[in-house]
């Protein structure tokens, strides 16, 4: 190989690992640095997009992994096994819902905000590997600090914690105008 | 066994507010606090009283709903220097954020159902490679730490645990429910009535044994006013309440 | 996907399954016949041969694999030999102090001590070769016991398990007078 083919390379690690790898980890790898790195990986994802493969390459809070593409799906749940599924009740969401926006967070401020104690939804959660404890808070009796995992951005096809999505202040915002119109409209009458 | 079905239309006692907002179609901003509290206080009677535990996180929003509704009832304070706050305001903060993170976890299972549809794969590293793998530098991630350090982060966590044991609290013994229904402290209060027919609502209160009568009897009178039997007056605030039968003796 | 990609689907099978997969069963996914498969598998083999692609698929009696090209070895080595970054986090070394002082311990015994679930923590654990399995406890469902190892003794400079101060009942019920005494004078006030 008489010129580096990087992208067979970056294929070829992330095949190989099968996990996630962080970008860091490739640029050593290829030796280059973290930008050139990261536009040869983006060329292969782009690469990827194509009909005739069948994987895909996701990007997780700065690591990269492959996988299929869900238009495979009902082909290779003839072959594969299931991964497997943990069915999340609406508590588990609503609890997952709330830490995944508010991390880190404490029991005591989920339970606030739900109204009801949470210490089965975030075991379960945490069981489940889509949270994980990321300390204690300085604070008087020094309560668990709880945030999400790589494996809920993996389970919820999310890149990055900042791409979650937003009820941001905007339609927060004209939520609360509309009431207000039709708080007004009441009152006219 | 009711009480599990019930629960799984209702997480919790937010959940079981939005839904009768919801079902009076009204908006989170106007709550009508005298229905809802009605209504809530319905579905509490209705489920039946095994599992303390999720009782009290419901009971703890009955007392707040009573506890706005009886503030609303209060005539407002005519000084105009100060706005007063609506009772209902924080209420409907937390109902607001409730409502937001409710609707997130619908999004969030939408985004769950599209990912779930992918596979990967186990690592396949070759022979070659995996005998690369460097073992744990124990020696590096053990650094600085030692036995003594050690040691002290157990004892933190064993005295939080003992911590965790309230010391006034464990020495409580077994709580008994105490029977104050309604409709028993509403019949009491109509007989009070045939003997008394005007009387002070302190003086009735006196009577009281407990706390838990006590409520229970500004319920029943509540109750009565509600339906005619009694009228009630009072001349000024935190005057004592005057009242009257309107029963036939 | 209007019309089939098969070579698509042939790709997403043999990288999901990771080791060879048997003809027969390609085609059964496939809902075609062997040798009509079989030619759709020799295409993509041959796609596969670009230098731009960094694995290959190789048949192994009437089986196929996907695998990395050799001459990717040297970066997977790279990737490999890359020192992992491992830390000893707050949970894990609260998890340690729990099976250090309590052993042999089973996991629901640490999380009833900790309140979370240490599934992640105590695996970590084993992966660094400071905790392992002990047998299992003569109980209903008989869980695994776990204690701690010799690299453990090792690592932070105990001769033997006999020297880990324990803290004993005596301890404990000084912890608890002293919650008592605590909680006494904020009565008095």
């Amino acid at each position: 190989m008489e010129e580096k083919n990087y992208e067979a390379i970056v294929e070829a690690i992330l095949f190989t690992m099968g996990e996630s790898v962080e970008l860091e980890k490739i640029a050593a790898a290829l030796e280059l640095d973290k930008k050139e790195t990261k536009k040869i990986i983006e060329n292969l994802m782009k690469e990827y997009e194509k009909p005739s493969i069948g994987m895909k390459i996701i990007e997780l809070d700065g690591a990269y992994q492959m996988c299929t593409k869900s238009e495979m799906y009902e082909y290779l749940i003839r072959i594969a096994k299931q991964p497997k599924k943990h069915v999340l009740t609406d508590v588990l969401l609503e609890t997952l819902s709330i830490i995944a926006y508010k991390q880190p967070i404490t029991k005591v401020e989920i339970e606030k905000i739900r109204g009801v104690s949470c210490d089965h939804a975030v075991n379960k959660l945490v069981e489940y590997n889509l949270v994980k404890e990321l300390g204690r808070l300085d604070a008087p009796g020094r309560p668990l600090l709880f945030g999400t995992t790589e494996e809920f951005l993996r389970s919820f096809g999310v890149q990055s914690l900042d791409e979650l999505p937003m009820l941001d202040q905007v339609q927060i915002e004209e939520f609360k105008q509309e009431a207000e119109e039709e708080m007004k409209v009441k009152l006219d009458i | 066994m009711e009480l599990t079905v019930k629960l799984q239309v209702f997480e919790g006692p937010l959940d079981l507010l939005l839904h009768l907002l919801e079902k009076n179609k009204v908006n989170i901003y106007d709550i009508p606090i005298v229905e809802i509290t009605n209504q809530y206080m319905e579905y509490i009677a209705e489920m039946k009283r095994n599992d303390l535990n999720v009782m009290s996180e419901f009971l703890v929003m009955a007392a707040t709903l009573i506890d706005i509704k009886s503030r609303m009832l209060l005539p407002k304070k005519e000084s105009e220097e100060e706005e007063e706050e609506d009772p209902r305001a924080e209420l409907v903060q937390q109902l607001l954020e409730y409502k937001m993170y409710k609707c997130m976890a619908y999004e969030l299972r939408d985004r769950q159902m599209d990912a779930e549809q992918v596979f990967f794969k186990e690592p396949t590293i070759p022979p070659e490679v995996a005998e690369y793998e460097e073992p744990v530098d124990l020696a590096e991630l053990v650094g600085d730490m030692n036995l003594a350090k050690l040691d002290q982060i157990f004892k933190s966590i064993m005295k939080k645990q003992v911590d965790k044991i309230d010391p006034v609290r464990s020495k409580f013994g077994k709580i008994e429910k105490e029977e104050v229904s309604l409709s028993d402290k509403m019949l009491y209060v109509e007989d009070f009535c045939k003997t008394h027919r005007n009387f002070s609502f302190r003086n009735l209160l006196e009577a009281q044994a407990s706390k838990v009568e006590v409520i229970v009897t500004f319920l029943a009178i509540l109750e009565l006013m509600k339906v005619g039997k009694i009228f009630i007056s009072q001349e000024h605030t935190f005057d004592d309440i005057k009242i009257e039968s309107k029963m036939a003796a």
